[in-house]
């Protein structure tokens, strides 16, 4: 996508800001940090093209995807099941070349749908962060439950979200729509505050 | 209660709208007579014990599900994915 | 009292010098009454009020009966007082279950003027004439006194204590946790079966009411393995919390079960100190998913009914030994036994133990074991196979009436009583599900019955009473389940300790009893009231209940419900399991409101959406209102212009030059696939597989009942892609239709559908200016004229040098208008970039009320027409619906109803006299008619101001309004006094040709 | 036995050993003319006023648990008559006449409390839905007030008026609305209807009907078989359980309403409070304890309880609509089994089956409607026709598109 002179408005702009939060613990038990990613795309397979999309996502990532609710991340993208031959692609910095390969190798097996604006994207991590999203994410967060790129859509606080656990150790992909992104970060950091939050 | 979703695991009820009896709802008539789509929309076995219903997963993954449920003991016993039973894999 | 104990400790007369679980070295204050107390770390209020000597702490609710304390945990009845004051104040809190902190406030409650004097205890003087059913008798003659007179008092009378007077000042939270093994109590039972499961590596919660964990063995002076049970307890708590898979839950009560293996429980995480921490919630609501659950809750200790037993000092003869054992807190110094089994002999021994003196044990039983006598361990005056007949007594009690085996009354001066029935076991928890409990001869109690699945009960909760028997079945259990778990590992072995003796011959009613007995303590039902119901024919227990409220109270009859029925059964020569128990609900005992409500309350009761340019709009000084989920700004005001002038403003500006407005709310749904036509056809009423691409078509879908659902425009970005937009409270609806019309009944069809209404921030261009506008808007290499991109086209452009855009030629307000769609991010600047290219033209930001006017104006239809009852021929869309194809709701919309020739038309109205207003929600009514039902023609549906005609105009279903156009009507609205002529117009107001929309 | 002062005061002496029972427990006859099924409220008003207004005498009701187990003993007990559409408010008006009259009538107090209804709005939608529904009442003769947000505040002072998230913008008020003791109505027409020679039959249930080409001359039940000329259903949530005995299928669905009640505290609210910006209604019993609820829990249920969910968001309403609430404590919740039509109004008609006499589709909303409920089903069963007041609700009108749908909801019973 061609760059315009306009500047880009992130969705927290002049509502969250760097710093520490909450309880003035020695160490933050949360850290937040904000994700900028410069694309994400709905992917859906048309009708009897799952195997064919696998195949292809799986080929343009170098990596093994599959139809189901997990994360899988290469390249500077990751891709998370959201439904039965469903998809949504993340791209951070420096995934522009795949991401376009994709996109034409996808042509007649998947509609793909450029969503780069329509997502609030927080990756949340400290070793109180479980306890913080206990107190709205409804599904299992223990590790042998729920463990490295494991993927959940579900609803926290009324707001839909989609929630992944990253390969990091506790730290998680939070993932809502951009007009819920200021009641999300409300649950958020009053959820976190107990156990100081840091924010980056 | 709990419904384990085929695609997202077990959830709870929050996350789903239950829109009524599948037996009825997805057989919508081919035969397109006032009487045909009364009973369609209208009648409801609403039966004491085992009751096929669809439940949409607007929380998770977006799909519609049979759910096979007890209405006395609310038991669930059985779900699978609606459009498996229109003839898709 | 021997010397040793009567050294008053820290001005507490009635503490014991050593002994009890208590912080000695945290000596705490507090006051009651206004009255300066002080305790100890480890008391509860109740403990440290009786150690201060305060027997007096309540009154009962319907006769205002005098009450101390019946038991020692969350079953109490009596001692029920406010805590705290103002914005947190907590009525009807039972002082057994609060823990003491420094600086505690409690005041006691339903009493006038004092607790000491309450004028209001002239009610029991009354008792003959108040029994049950009362109400029901009287209280209506004459007939008007009902409303004006005896409600009132009867209301004032209500209630106990007083609500807070102000907002809860206090957070609270809500979360989830997920277990295999959710552990309820901790005593022998429980602390079993945890460790049982636990060692087995299994995900165990454990979660314990009570601040300490233990259960009964903090109160008893029972051994375990040689060492007093209370250090066994100890060394148990600290293995399991050195387990990583174990999580131990004080203060957090399991209140409900609920389907799935779903429990609820309430944390009290700060209700023992003196003010909520920063960051910290007061209480937390748990949703608890467990594989397996064990229910080691315990038994609760039945009272006797006999005259006057519910006088300050009769208390429990279970939680005697509580208060003597635990809390070191002497209950009195002269005491009473009664009892119907061996319990109530331990409490004569521990209380002699305790120094006080025990003045006789009566059981009522002719024959007791002789190792039970035996362990009484005190010189008491033992009286078997006898009974009390009633306690002398005003506000604590002096002595008692007793009837031995031989018909001799004798009276014993003393001043407590303690008194043992039987132990219930707590089966609440195996009910929540529809179980119902059985009757147990043997161990004269309910026991658990059917359980909810995966629950299994161990201990006292299951009917088994002794000591040694209880630290088995926990360990059974535990194994039990840990093995249907899967988990590797055996047994664990068993600690020793007696099995104390349990037998009981259960005493439903002292019938020789003198004075009120009573069954329900604090909704003061009585021994007669019980003969009385099922006199008139309540004989169920379930109309009992209701007729007498037994068992409806605070605590729920946990000590009461048992004695009742039972008496019931023996009123109608029924056996107990004949007449079996009452419903039992949740919650196990009384929660929060504000705890189930947690983080949602206030501004966070439910989330706000605000589009990408909401900081755009309020820079203008939008005036935000809500709409559904979103915050929409309603209008611009300019200086000190109302809402009227400032709406009038955005209108003209825009019908006369140009205007924008935030429409980012719009629900959009990308739609493709090869069947995305046909799909659009089935789900309209009107035909898309025609729609050539670069354009957009007005779109009508219709609910399967033949009602319209929602409308907006589709527009065919590709051979199979399509873009169709909804109404903004319609966006969610409209997209789960579309997935059940696609997933239920056609999902043979190949397509493929995603919202992306939060990708696009969309803006409406509008007024004769607009293409000006949007010209300089876009880059140069598109040719935006109006010969090139005509009415109804739809195109990708770029701005700004290179931000893609969607630009959509449609019109709401009937101008030449345009709608530019740009990614989110780039909302505010587009927003921003928009008012820099209209500059010139002076461009207008408007709001929801112009829009609201504008398309009213033009007679579109919006939320207040399309309210599922308007079928698309009621609003005039008929030859929308195609006849050529079968669509979702065509069949319906066929009903004879709706093709009536009276059936309702949308219509536009005006007000004959120019100057007056019109209201929406009005009625017709034909001129010269009287406002009635039978002449009740339709109603405005919604009005506005019109700046362009200069007049209020509205539109309105009208009963054959078509055919009424021309004619006169009046719009009344009785509830605003207004009643306007109007003349029935066509709906659209303005440029009803259409002609400015094409430039 | 008639309850007056005199009989009050003379077994307060004799110590209330002379009271009778309230009805009788006789052994079911092999025959009435009239077999009302059914022991609810609506059941046991039809035989009162089959008896009263009818002069008929052999009626029986069959109830299979005791009287007042279903759903008269479990709602939450609020009257009115604010109803928008014409099929529908004359009829609730009637009944809430009945009501203003019904201790003198039947000789015992239920305790009907006309402490106002009122209808909260949060937006200007909202309101004008509230002028046109009020306006509806106000051409039927019924009260209808609207009020601002001032007017409320007067009323009910200890809302949230600082800081909601939906900010409260004036409220629909029916002065005549307000509460009734419910398990006393099931008791009063029990009482009544006995004493006109009525035999209720506790503890007997049908399990089937007897039916001969197409007319239906008695019931199966638990305790024997039970001939009648006529049959009158009115089984609420279970009505399509004992319909598809006869081999009828209605448009209804079982759903379960959940309700709560809290502690008893000194007066606090006054009347009914509903709340606009979600499902939320409360008042207060005599007794003390707030008597509130919210939506369905939106599954088919027979089993009378319902899941956390409901539970969870009818209490964010309550913190939503009132924080001085959430110190207060909830002390038991509960579950009704509503049989919920596809339009969200009644059906009081004959049936396809001559001699069976249909009554149910009540929803959350047939408490109210108990009085004129049965006296308009007493009429329809003894003159075998509706009367003007039960013409609307109709079996055939789904067939025919003359719904009764407030809401506009459409064909889906769990919308309503
Ligand atoms: C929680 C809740 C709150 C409510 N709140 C309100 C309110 O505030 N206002 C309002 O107007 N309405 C309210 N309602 C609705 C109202 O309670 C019902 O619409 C109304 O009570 C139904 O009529 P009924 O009293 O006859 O039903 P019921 O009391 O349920 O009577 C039906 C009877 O039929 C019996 N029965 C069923 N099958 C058989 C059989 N096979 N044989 C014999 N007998 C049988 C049942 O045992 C039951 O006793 C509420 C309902 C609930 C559950
Ligand atoms: N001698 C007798 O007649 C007799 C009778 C009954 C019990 N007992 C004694 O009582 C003990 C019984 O042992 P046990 O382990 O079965 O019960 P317990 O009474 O020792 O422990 C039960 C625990 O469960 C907790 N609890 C109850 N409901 C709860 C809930 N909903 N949520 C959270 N916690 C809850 C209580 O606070 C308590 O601590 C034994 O020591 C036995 O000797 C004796
Ligand atoms: C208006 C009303 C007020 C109630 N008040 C109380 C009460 O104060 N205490 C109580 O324990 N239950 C109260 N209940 C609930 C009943 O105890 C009971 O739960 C309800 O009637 C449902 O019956 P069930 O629980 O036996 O199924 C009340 C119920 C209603 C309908
Ligand atoms: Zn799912």
């Amino acid at each position: 996508m061609a760059e315009s002179a306009w500047q880009r408005r992130t969705v927290l702009a002049g509502i969250a800001h760097p710093g520490r939060f909450g309880m003035a613990t020695a160490h933050p038990g949360v850290v937040a940090r904000m994700i900028e990613p410069i694309a994400i795309y709905s992917i859906s397979a048309r009708r009897g093209e799952i195997a064919e999309t696998v195949a292809c996502l799986s080929d343009n990532l170098g990596a093994p995807v599959v139809d189901g609710p997990k994360r899988l991340a290469s390249g500077g993208i990751s891709v998370s099941g959201v439904g039965p031959g469903q998809w949504v692609a993340i791209g951070r910095e420096g995934c522009q070349s795949t991401i376009a390969l994709l996109q034409t190798a996808l042509t007649g097996k998947a509609s793909v749908v450029d969503q780069t604006d329509s997502r609030f994207i927080l990756e949340l991590s400290g070793d109180r962060v479980r306890c913080a999203l206990a107190k709205g994410i409804p599904v299992d967060l223990h590790p042998s439950v729920f463990g490295p790129g494991d993927v959940a859509q579900t609803i926290a606080g009324h707001i839909h979200v989609q929630l992944a656990s990253m390969t990091e150790h506790q730290a998680y992909e939070l993932v809502t729509s951009a007009s819920t992104a200021v009641s999300l970060w409300t649950w958020m950091t009053s959820s976190a505050a107990e156990f100081g939050l840091e924010v980056l | 209660m709990r419904i384990p979703c085929p695609y997202c695991g077990d959830r709870s009820n929050d996350e789903f709208n239950v829109l009524g009896d599948a037996d009825a709802l997805m057989n919508r008539p081919s035969d397109p007579s006032l009487s045909a789509f009364d009973v369609y929309l209208h009648a409801r076995a609403n039966p004491a014990g085992h009751h096929r219903e669809l439940w949409y997963h607007h929380g998770g993954c977006r799909r519609w599900l049979v759910v096979t449920r007890d209405t006395t003991s609310h038991a669930v016993l059985d779900v699978a994915l609606a459009s498996k039973f229109q003839g898709q894999p | 009292m021997t010397a040793s104990n009567t050294a008053t400790v820290n001005g507490q007369p009635f503490r014991q010098s050593r002994g009890g679980h208590l912080e000695r070295s945290r000596p705490l204050s507090f006051t009651f009454d206004g009255k300066n107390y002080s305790g100890f770390g480890g008391d509860t209020l109740a403990s440290a009020l009786m150690a201060n000597g305060v027997k007096l702490l309540a009154r009962s609710f319907k006769y205002h009966r005098p009450h101390g304390l019946l038991s020692a945990g969350s079953e109490e009845p009596n001692a029920l007082v406010e805590l705290r004051t103002d914005a947190r104040r907590e009525p009807n809190t039972r002082a057994t279950t609060v823990e003491l902190f420094e600086g505690l406030v409690a005041t006691s409650q339903n009493r006038w003027p004092s607790l000491e004097f309450d004028v209001m205890a002239v009610n029991g003087l009354a008792a003959p004439l108040l029994g049950a059913g009362f109400y029901y008798k009287t209280f209506m003659w004459p007939a008007a006194f009902w409303e004006k007179l005896y409600e009132p008092l009867i209301r004032r009378a209500a209630g106990l204590g007083r609500a807070a007077n102000a907002g809860d000042p206090d957070r609270y939270e809500k979360a989830f946790a997920h277990c295999d093994v959710l552990i309820i109590g901790s005593g022998p039972a429980g602390l079993m079966s945890a460790l049982a499961v636990a060692r087995r590596g299994a995900r165990v919660i454990l979660a314990e009411e009570d601040f300490a964990l233990g259960g009964r063995l903090l109160c008893e002076r029972q051994e375990i393995n040689g060492q007093p049970a209370a250090d066994w307890v100890h060394s148990i708590e600290s293995e399991l919390a050195a387990l990583p898979n174990v999580t131990i839950m004080r203060r957090t009560t399991v209140f409900g079960v609920y389907d799935g293996g779903t429990y609820g429980a309430l944390q009290r995480v700060n209700d023992h100190v003196a003010s909520v921490p920063e960051h910290q919630p007061r209480q937390r609501a748990w949703r608890i998913i467990a594989k397996r659950s064990i229910l080691a809750a315990g038994a609760i200790e039945r009272p006797l009914v006999f005259g006057n037993n519910d006088r300050p000092g009769v208390m429990l003869a279970g939680a005697a030994r509580t208060y003597l054992n635990r809390f070191a807190a002497m209950p009195g110094q002269k005491v009473v036994i009664f009892t119907a089994g061996d319990d109530g002999w331990r409490t004569a021994r521990d209380a002699a133990a305790a120094g006080l003196h025990v003045e006789a044990i009566v059981d009522r039983r002719p024959d007791v074991a002789p190792d039970v006598t035996a362990s009484s361990g005190s010189e008491a005056r033992v009286i078997l196979g006898g009974r009390i007949m009633n306690v002398s007594a005003s506000h604590g009690v002096r002595g008692v009436g007793i009837l031995d085996r031989n018909g001799q009354r004798t009276t014993i001066s003393c001043d407590a009583v303690f008194m043992s029935g039987g132990w219930s076991p707590t089966v609440n928890l195996t009910c929540h599900l529809g179980g119902k409990p059985q009757w147990n001869e043997a161990i004269a109690a309910f026991v658990p019955g059917a359980k909810p699945a995966q629950m299994i009960v161990a201990g006292a909760a299951n009917g088994t009473f002794a000591l040694g028997q209880c630290l088995r079945a926990g360990a059974e259990s535990g194994g039990a389940v840990a093995s249907d778990l899967g988990l590797a590992g055996g047994p664990i072995e068993c600690p020793k300790a007696d099995d104390e003796p349990v037998a009981v011959t259960p005493l439903w009613y002292v019938k020789e009893s003198t004075g009120l007995a009573f069954v329900d303590f604090q909704n003061d039902v009585t021994a007669k009231d019980v003969g009385l119901a099922a006199r008139e024919g309540y004989r169920s227990v379930e109309l009992l209940k209701r007729y007498t409220t037994l068992g409806m109270a605070t605590d729920q009859g946990k000590t009461a419900n048992v004695n009742g029925l039972a008496m019931l059964a023996a009123s109608r020569n029924l056996d107990i399991a004949a007449v079996g128990t009452t419903v039992y609900r949740p919650p196990f005992v009384p929660v929060a409101i504000g705890a189930l409500a947690g983080h949602h309350r206030g501004k966070d009761f439910r989330p706000t959406r605000r589009t990408p340019a909401h900081d755009w709009a309020v820079e203008q000084c939008g005036v935000m209102r809500e709409s559904g989920a979103w915050l929409r700004a309603g209008w611009f005001p300019k200086g000190d212009e109302d809402w009227l002038a400032a709406t009038s403003r955005e209108v003209e500006a825009t019908r006369n030059g140009v205007g924008v407005c935030d429409v980012s709310t719009l629900g959009k749904i990308d739609i493709q696939g090869s069947d995305a036509a046909t799909f659009l056809d089935r789900v309209y009423c009107n035909t898309f597989s025609t729609l050539p691409v670069g354009r957009a078509r007005y779109g009508l879908m219709l609910r399967e009942d033949g009602m319209v659902m929602d409308d907006g425009t589709t527009s065919r970005l590709g051979q199979e892609h399509f873009l169709m937009t909804t109404t903004t409270a319609n966006a969610g609806p409209v997209m789960q239709h579309l997935e059940f019309c696609h997933q239920c009944l056609w999902p043979d069809l190949d397509v493929q559908m995603v919202s992306v209404s939060e990708q696009w921030a969309q803006f409406s261009i509008a007024g004769p200016r607009a293409q000006n506008v949007v010209s300089r808007l876009v880059d140069r290499q598109h040719d935006v004229s109006l010969s090139a991109f005509a009415y109804l086209g739809a195109r990708e452009v770029s701005l700004a040098g290179g931000c893609p855009a969607r630009l959509f030629r449609i019109s709401y307000s009937g101008e030449l208008a345009y709608e530019l769609a740009v990614p989110a991010r780039y909302g505010d600047a587009a927003a921003r970039a928009i008012m820099m290219a209209g500059e010139a033209f002076s461009i207008t930001p408007y709001g929801t009320e112009a829009l609201s006017v504008m398309r009213i104006e033009k007679g579109h239809v919006a939320g207040n027409e399309l309210n599922g009852t308007t079928t698309a021929r009621d609003l005039g869309l008929a030859r929308m619906m195609s006849t050529k194809k079968d669509y979702i709701g065509r069949v319906m919309a066929g009903r004879p109803a709706f093709l009536a020739e009276d059936r309702w038309d949308l219509v536009g109205i005006k007000p004959v006299d120019r100057t007056a207003r019109i209201r929406a929600g009005a009625h017709f009514i034909g001129i010269g008619e009287k406002p009635a039902t039978e002449r009740d023609r339709g109603y405005v549906t919604s009005v506005a101001y019109s700046p362009t005609v200069g007049h209020w105009i509205g539109l309105g279903l009208l009963n054959a309004g078509r055919k009424a156009i021309g004619s006169r009507m009046r719009a009344v609205d009785l509830l605003r006094d207004s009643d306007i002529e109007v003349e029935i117009c066509d709906p659209v107001f303005v440029d009803p040709k259409g002609v400015r929309l094409h430039g | 036995m008639k309850y007056s002062v005199f009989s009050l005061l003379s077994e307060a002496i004799r110590g209330g050993t002379g009271w009778t029972p309230a009805w009788r427990e006789p052994e079911p006859k092999s025959q009435y003319d009239i077999v009302i099924v059914g022991g609810g409220g609506h059941g046991l008003a039809t035989a009162y006023y089959l008896a009263k207004e009818h002069g008929l005498k052999n009626i029986a009701v069959v109830e299979k648990g005791h009287i007042g187990s279903g759903n008269v003993g479990r709602n939450t007990t609020i009257i009115r008559s604010n109803y928008l559409l014409p099929a529908n408010t004359p009829f609730y008006e009637w009944s809430l006449k009945l009501w203003e009259g019904l201790e003198q009538d039947f000789n015992f107090n239920a305790m009907v409390s006309q402490r106002g209804v009122l209808n909260l709005y949060h937006s200007d939608s909202q309101r004008d839905a509230y002028v046109r529904r009020g306006n509806a009442m106000r051409l039927n003769g019924v009260d209808a007030e609207l009020i601002d947000a001032d007017g409320v505040r007067e009323i009910a002072p200890m809302l949230d008026f600082h800081n909601a998230r939906f900010p409260i913008e004036g409220g629909l008020l029916q002065r005549r609305g307000g509460t009734v003791r419910h398990d006393a109505v099931a008791w009063g027409y029990a009482r009544g209807a006995d004493q006109r020679g009525v035999d209720i039959l506790q503890h007997t249930e049908v399990k089937g009907f007897m039916i001969e080409n197409g007319r239906v001359f008695g019931v199966e039940t638990s305790r024997g078989p039970i001939k009648a000329k006529k049959v009158g259903l009115a089984c609420a949530g279970n009505s399509s359980r004992v319909a598809a005995m006869a081999g009828l299928q209605l448009p209804i669905e079982s759903h379960v309403l959940q309700a709560f009640v809290s502690e008893g505290v000194k007066p606090l609210i006054d009347g009914v409070i509903t709340f606009g910006a979600g499902h939320f209604y409360v008042s207060q019993s005599d007794k003390g304890g707030l008597v509130y609820g919210g939506d369905i829990d939106g599954y088919n249920s027979y089993a009378q309880r319902g899941n956390l969910y409901t539970i969870e968001d009818v209490h964010e309403a309550a913190m939503a609509l009132c924080p001085s609430f959430g110190r207060l404590r909830m002390v038991r919740h509960w579950g009704g089994i509503m049989d919920m039509s596809m339009d969200g109004s009644p059906i009081i008609d004959k049936t396809p089956l001559e001699g069976l006499y249909l009554n149910c589709g009540w929803c959350y909303g047939g408490f109210k409607a108990t009085p004129a409920s049965g006296w308009c089903f007493a009429h329809t069963i003894a003159r075998d026709q509706p009367h003007t007041l039960n013409a609307g609700f109709r079996l055939d009108r789904f067939a025919t598109g003359h719904l009764i749908d407030e809401k506009g909801a459409g064909a889906q019973a769990n919308l309503h």
